[in-house]
């Protein structure tokens, strides 16, 4: 491990330490509750799925009935394998219970033994499922050659997955490592998962579980032609953020969008919520193998990238912490930052690079996730590819791993076919023409890098340490990220928010607080 | 009133665009076409740039990106005519008002605070552009609305439904809406422009609506009639300009009944 | 003898500009006009833009140059279809010979070297492309000229006049002269071929000049007649075409007097 | 000085000790002979100008009239200030002598010493002209503001003068320090200076004495507005070098084109008219304080630019020898390389930092002329846009002094006003995000950039000992340089070349080699 910016190491060690005292009791609050959409999660996981006419899942129906008839505080594994009968399947039973047609209780002495002994049964036949994605991934990447660092990670976003299907394969042979599908608009807000392969989207595409699939074999299709694995990604975030983890270890995604945060500050989704869904969520990812990615990279867009640099640092701390709680290894954890100072700050690419490195030094195993400039991009499509091209080298000198590839028609359009195949020559260029540059960098001690790297790390414990004070909770109150004030009792899926009474059952949550392979 | 933006008098009506020598009419032009890269393909370009009246066009750049498209830029000489007198420019037909001329108009003719309820409706998140407008840390150094004394300011932020910002409104007794719109694929802003204002015409009485103005960067300001909304904001507007438009619709104008 | 490169039947016959959907139009487009950045401007680029058939358009960048001139970038939905079955190829018409071959053929049929006597006329200096074709060395892996064993090259380098490189070819008693051009500007490429092709003309009794062949890449290959030389070759020319035209056109072919 | 490449000091010594090997036969040569232009130029000091209705100007007539009767050995001075008629002027005498009305001849005894007092008192006073030239732009220097380094270099090229001006202003309004008039393709192969002000020129505009003083004037009226004193240059270069260095200094040029070897490599002019030529040209511009500037970019458009690395830098040495004996100042040295390797190329980027710090490292007090890429721009518009943004970095890490500012339509067209405008902004991008990245950029000893600064270094001196020894002259008949091979007793313009007889008399010449202000 270098130490470029000569960072002090009891200043890291404390970084940590205090990241951990913030989140201890978030995770306890985690613990104590479940949401709507974990129980769904559990319910998927055991096989359910499809839509009724309104194209609402049969999940939402069957987990909305059990809520209405008996609560969610004892999970709804209970209730829903003790109202199965004999070989029914979960789909049945919801368009059963949503005719009106089940009483679901909650099973008590030997029904209950019953009712969660099939209710594992049935989770682990989801999760062996997710196990042998996981295997099949590992032996695709293990018999395609392995793509350098940093990744180039592409994204489209037709909203239309036939038209995404082409344009993913093209992008892929062209050198995308990683494909993101953009999600349509809005679609965090939706408390349900649509279903089946969809054609219409705003600036993205739904996730869908069909989606995922499709999109998954193509991209197969094209790994073996190329003889390289490519990854695909969607996201997690949201109100859904349980079963689409599910969903994507189900279909071997290989990253995740996947903050602790996220949904609080940009979707006004309510805190406890949010905790308790990127908890369980973040235990599938760990179980699927699958590459988390956190969106550090948002604050920076509402707030100043200078200014606020030490709370992308706190952010990242804080989002470690809980990564390793729920079980994720640090290969897992891409942690995000982001390009965004104004160009025309004097400095301006030292300033990158400074932040860039504190990222790379406090975090060496992380695949960090570097995002591109979009704050300050312009209807100036040359002065964009130039900015792009010096967010990739500055990718390149402090050794990102996961590079988001930068649209010159950022400010304009969703990108075009021909803007992807630019940006990745553009990447192309830097990678190949300043390969090694790394390796003569060596920002000078005293020198305007180095000692900004040290500022913003002392600046992130200083508000750390506010925060492990006050509590994580009212600092997000407080508006100390993003510059968003969220209250912990108030945003979006409250509703969804269940206390775990005494008899709180998940089969799920069981077999995943296991030991985990790593 | 028009604003100073008129051509002077003496200016040529008739220009053509400059690459280095008057009159030369040079541009650049790229797109991607659906075929492979060949010799047909880079001759279908020159089709396209001669349809587009580029003629000598040269095709200076092709790129296969796979096996069905190719990318070109093309550079040559357009042969149209820019008739400068006929560039029908949206003018500003408002006086521009400092924030103390503007609270003293509210107060003077107003005689109560002026309530504008602001928000992004539908999906879209994107709440800087809004909140450059209302927020009082404001936008290319002016103030925002927040921070006019005689102005009252709702923000609901993004993502909100139509049906809740018609009730908000309403429950603000709002003189005016206004609404940020920045994600545009497949045309989402106009049609979510659409529906506002077909609920507000729902919801109010004939006539008695409040004031709707809308703003986002690819919006085109002429198109504020066909919408349906009072007023049109652009990229790169500023607090002021919105203020001393909202001045001078509620206050120096008389709304006319038919107008809504 | 048509080529490979012609579309295969099912091909689409009517295209349009591909942004990120099929049949979207889309294009960017930049150009300079002559008018200090203001609204008006911004009209007259969108009118500029109209009128090129790109409707909606959208100005995404406008930037002052001075107080006279404005710099714009445009993107928009163009309208015109390309019909590719209407793109018009100039199609190769000899076939392509490995320098064994194109030795052999000279052997054969003309019985002596065949010479070619090349050179940059007027005041263009850039001997990069004729070199590459007539050097040895050649060009993307092609060996030039030089390396075929049954031609004789003369390169003369660079601002022969046209008097000069007449006298050469007539005491080197050439078969072909190859005259690269690469400054265009004021199409000055065309001016100085114009003359070549006069001065060959006045110089060489009726049907008796060597061939004349020009290349730059600034060059249109379909205006061989209309300059009055036999074939033009375009930017990204390999040595082996040259030489197989050559061949073609010297040996296959009987020159028939009326042509020259 | 730094010594960021761990140049061996030995070495360095070593090359300049062989360039000056080298090159002292050459400067032998070069005394012993004159050349027509450089008769030409001694009338121009003397103040004749005008042409005939040809356009033939009256200095190329009265010259080779002179050079018909007596021939040139010993100097047209002595001749025409035999001739001249009591009060005539230098205009009269040569159109009575092309009308064939002037007998000259060899003064010798007091007429001898008549005409040798009258032409250096007319001599002197051009001499005069150009020190106060020389005197007013320090005086506009000093009183303006300082623009810092690299000065931004911009040309203009339009054909025409009238549509030069504005473009030129408007470039130094958005930022230009340093304005070329790029010259009409061929004329430096003209054997004399075309008069007045011109409207028709190929991809460039003809240098003329008026064009000079118009665009000097309109410079000067765009320092004043701008409070920044802007710089113009031109070609020296051709076959009137010596009076294109006159012009220039009489009319306020700042910088010109000039190089040793230029015009035998790249006009085929011949070798000991060039060495004559550019002696006397950089005479004069030592006194009237210009800069020159030399044009090794050249090799690396036609030779390749790794392999032709050292030739550069050889040329380099030469250059600088040529120019301290001609009475030049190291701020008056402006070397030229330029940023032209292949960018596909493994480590490209890196490559050239080393390049260019070798130059840099080399030549500490030289203001170094940084060439952008031109040879591998293509149509791709942004890619060359990113090209010259990577361009500009290497300039900046490496401390050039004159930035050649690259065009992203490099090899479609010469440059848009737009273009000129974009290419602006890229380097200011550049120059104000990375301002002091140069601090941190440390190449270490061992690795790629300081290895192969060592390695063209010694390269360099292995060639410099190879020419010392067969000698220059044979070196460039032998095709070392740019891959031309350019014999002495060819090429053009050796018709002008002029053995001095031991009475040959250069009033110019004797007291141009008298002591320098410097
Ligand atoms: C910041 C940003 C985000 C942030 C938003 C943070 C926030 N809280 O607003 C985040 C990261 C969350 C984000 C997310 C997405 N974004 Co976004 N984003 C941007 C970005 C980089 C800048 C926008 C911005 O803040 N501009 C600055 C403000 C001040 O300018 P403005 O909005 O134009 O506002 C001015 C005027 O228009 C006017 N105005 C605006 N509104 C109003 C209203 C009124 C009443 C008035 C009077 C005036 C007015 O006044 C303002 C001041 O002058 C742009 C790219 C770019 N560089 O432009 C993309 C961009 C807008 N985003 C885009 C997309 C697609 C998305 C996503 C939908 C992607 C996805 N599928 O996940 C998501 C989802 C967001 C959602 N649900 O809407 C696209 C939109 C494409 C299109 N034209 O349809 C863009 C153009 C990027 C791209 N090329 O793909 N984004
Ligand atoms: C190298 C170069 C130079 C070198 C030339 C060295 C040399 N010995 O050739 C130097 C530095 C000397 C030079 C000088 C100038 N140059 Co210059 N130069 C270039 C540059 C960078 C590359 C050209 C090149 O070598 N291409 C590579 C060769 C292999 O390609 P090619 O020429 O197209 O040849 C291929 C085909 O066209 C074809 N072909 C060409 N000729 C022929 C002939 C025959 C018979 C056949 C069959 C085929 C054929 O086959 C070749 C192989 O495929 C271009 C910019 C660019 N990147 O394109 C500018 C460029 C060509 N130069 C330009 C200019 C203006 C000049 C100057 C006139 C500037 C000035 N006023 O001082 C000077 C003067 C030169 C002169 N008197 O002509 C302009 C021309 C603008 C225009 N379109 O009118 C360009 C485009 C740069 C610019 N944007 O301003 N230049
Ligand atoms: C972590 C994370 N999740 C999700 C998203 C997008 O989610 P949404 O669908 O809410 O726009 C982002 C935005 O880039 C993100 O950073
Ligand atoms: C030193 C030098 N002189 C002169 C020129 C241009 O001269 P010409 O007019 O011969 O093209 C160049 C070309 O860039 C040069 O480098």
């Amino acid at each position: 491990m270098t130490n470029l910016l000569h960072l002090p190491a009891d200043d890291v060690t404390r970084a940590r330490a205090l990241a951990a005292e913030a989140g201890a009791p978030v995770v306890a609050i985690a613990r104590a509750h479940s949401t709507s959409s974990v129980e769904r999660a559990v319910l998927r996981l055991a096989g359910i799925c499809g839509a009724d006419v309104d194209g609402t899942p049969w999940v939402n129906r069957l987990v909305d009935e059990v809520a209405a008839q008996v609560g969610l505080e004892s999970g709804v594994a209970l209730p829903v394998w003790n109202a199965l009968e004999q070989s029914e399947d979960l789909v049945t039973l919801a368009q059963r219970a949503a005719a009106g047609r089940v009483d679901f209780a909650l099973p008590t002495g030997p029904a209950r033994e019953v009712a969660m002994a099939n209710a594992t049964r049935a989770v682990s036949l989801g999760l062996e499922r997710i196990d042998s994605q996981r295997r099949h991934r590992e032996l695709l990447v293990a018999s395609l050659a392995t793509p350098k660092r940093p990744w180039i990670y592409l994204i489209v976003a037709t909203g239309n997955i036939n038209e995404d299907i082409p344009q993913a394969q093209a992008a892929a042979r062209e050198g995308a490592d990683v494909i993101a599908v953009i999600r349509s608009t809005g679609q965090s807000l939706l408390d349900y998962v649509p279903e089946g392969a969809t054609t219409e989207g705003y600036a993205g595409t739904y996730a869908t579980q069909e989606n995922f699939k499709l999109m998954r074999a193509a991209l197969d299709e094209t790994s073996a032609e190329l003889g390289r694995y490519i990854r695909l990604t969607n996201y997690a975030s949201g109100l859904c953020m349980p079963e689409m983890a599910t969903l994507a270890g189900l279909e071997r995604l290989d990253m995740m969008l996947n903050d602790s945060m996220y949904g609080i500050l940009f979707r006004d989704i309510n805190p406890i919520r949010t905790f308790v869904d990127q908890r369980f969520s973040r235990q599938i990812h760990a179980r699927a193998g699958i590459i988390i990615n956190t969106g550090e990279d948002n604050y920076l867009t509402t707030a100043d990238p200078i200014e606020a640099a030490h709370t992308v640092t706190v952010s990242q701390l804080l989002n470690e912490f809980f990564a390793h709680e729920a079980g994720l290894a640090d290969w897992q954890i891409g942690l995000g930052h982001a390009f965004e100072i104004n160009p025309d700050t004097p400095n301006s690419f030292q300033l990158e690079l400074a932040h860039a490195l504190l990222a790379r030094e406090l975090f060496p195993d992380a695949p960090l996730k570097w995002m591109p400039p979009t704050k300050h991009m312009t209807g100036d499509i040359f002065r964009g590819y130039l900015l792009d091209g010096f967010f990739n080298l500055a990718g390149m000198l402090t050794g990102q791993d996961i590079l988001l590839v930068g649209m010159m028609t950022e400010a304009v359009v969703t990108p075009w076919l021909s803007d992807r195949d630019l940006a990745l020559q553009n990447v192309q260029y830097v990678r190949n023409a300043a390969a090694g540059l790394r390796d003569d960098f060596h920002p000078s001690r005293t020198g305007l890098i180095a000692v900004r790297g040290r500022h913003v790390l002392a600046e992130a414990i200083g508000l750390l340490d506010r925060i492990a004070d006050t509590g994580l909770l009212n600092a997000i109150a407080d508006g100390t990220f993003g510059l968003m004030h969220r209250p912990a009792n108030k945003g979006k899926g409250l509703a969804g928010v269940i206390t775990k009474d005494p008899y709180y059952f998940n089969p799920a949550s069981l077999l995943l607080e296991g030991p985990v392979s790593a | 009133m028009n604003d100073q933006m008129n051509p002077s008098v003496d200016a040529p009506v008739v220009i053509r665009p400059y690459g280095d020598t008057t009159g030369d009419g040079m541009v650049q032009v790229s797109f991607t076409l659906p075929l492979a890269h060949d010799k047909r393909a880079e001759g279908a370009a020159l089709q396209l740039a001669n349809k587009m009246g580029i003629s000598p066009a040269l095709v200076v750049h092709a790129k296969a990106m796979g096996p069905e498209f190719t990318f070109f830029i093309v550079y040559g000489t357009v042969h149209h005519l820019v008739e400068v007198d006929k560039v029908v420019v949206f003018e500003r037909d408002y006086e521009l008002l400092t924030p103390k001329d503007a609270n003293a108009a509210v107060r003077e003719q107003l005689g109560r605070p002026l309530v504008t309820v602001g928000a992004c409706i539908g999906s879209d998140a994107h709440t800087v552009g809004i909140d450059a407008i209302l927020n009082i840390k404001g936008f290319a150094g002016e103030k925002g609305l927040e921070y006019y004394g005689e102005f009252e300011v709702h923000n609901l932020g993004a993502q909100v439904s139509v049906p809740e910002l018609v009730n908000q409104a309403i429950a603000f007794h709002a003189d005016a809406v206004l609404v940020s719109q920045v994600v545009t694929q497949k045309d989402a802003h106009l049609a979510n422009v659409r529906e506002l204002t077909a609920a507000f015409r729902e919801a109010y009485p004939h006539g008695r609506r409040p004031l709707i103005v809308v703003g986002g960067p690819r919006f085109d300001p002429t198109m504020a009639a066909e919408l349906g909304v009072d007023r049109i904001f652009g990229k790169g507007t500023t607090p002021g300009e919105v203020a001393s438009y909202l001045v001078h619709a509620m206050v120096n104008q008389q709304r006319k009944a038919s107008d809504v």
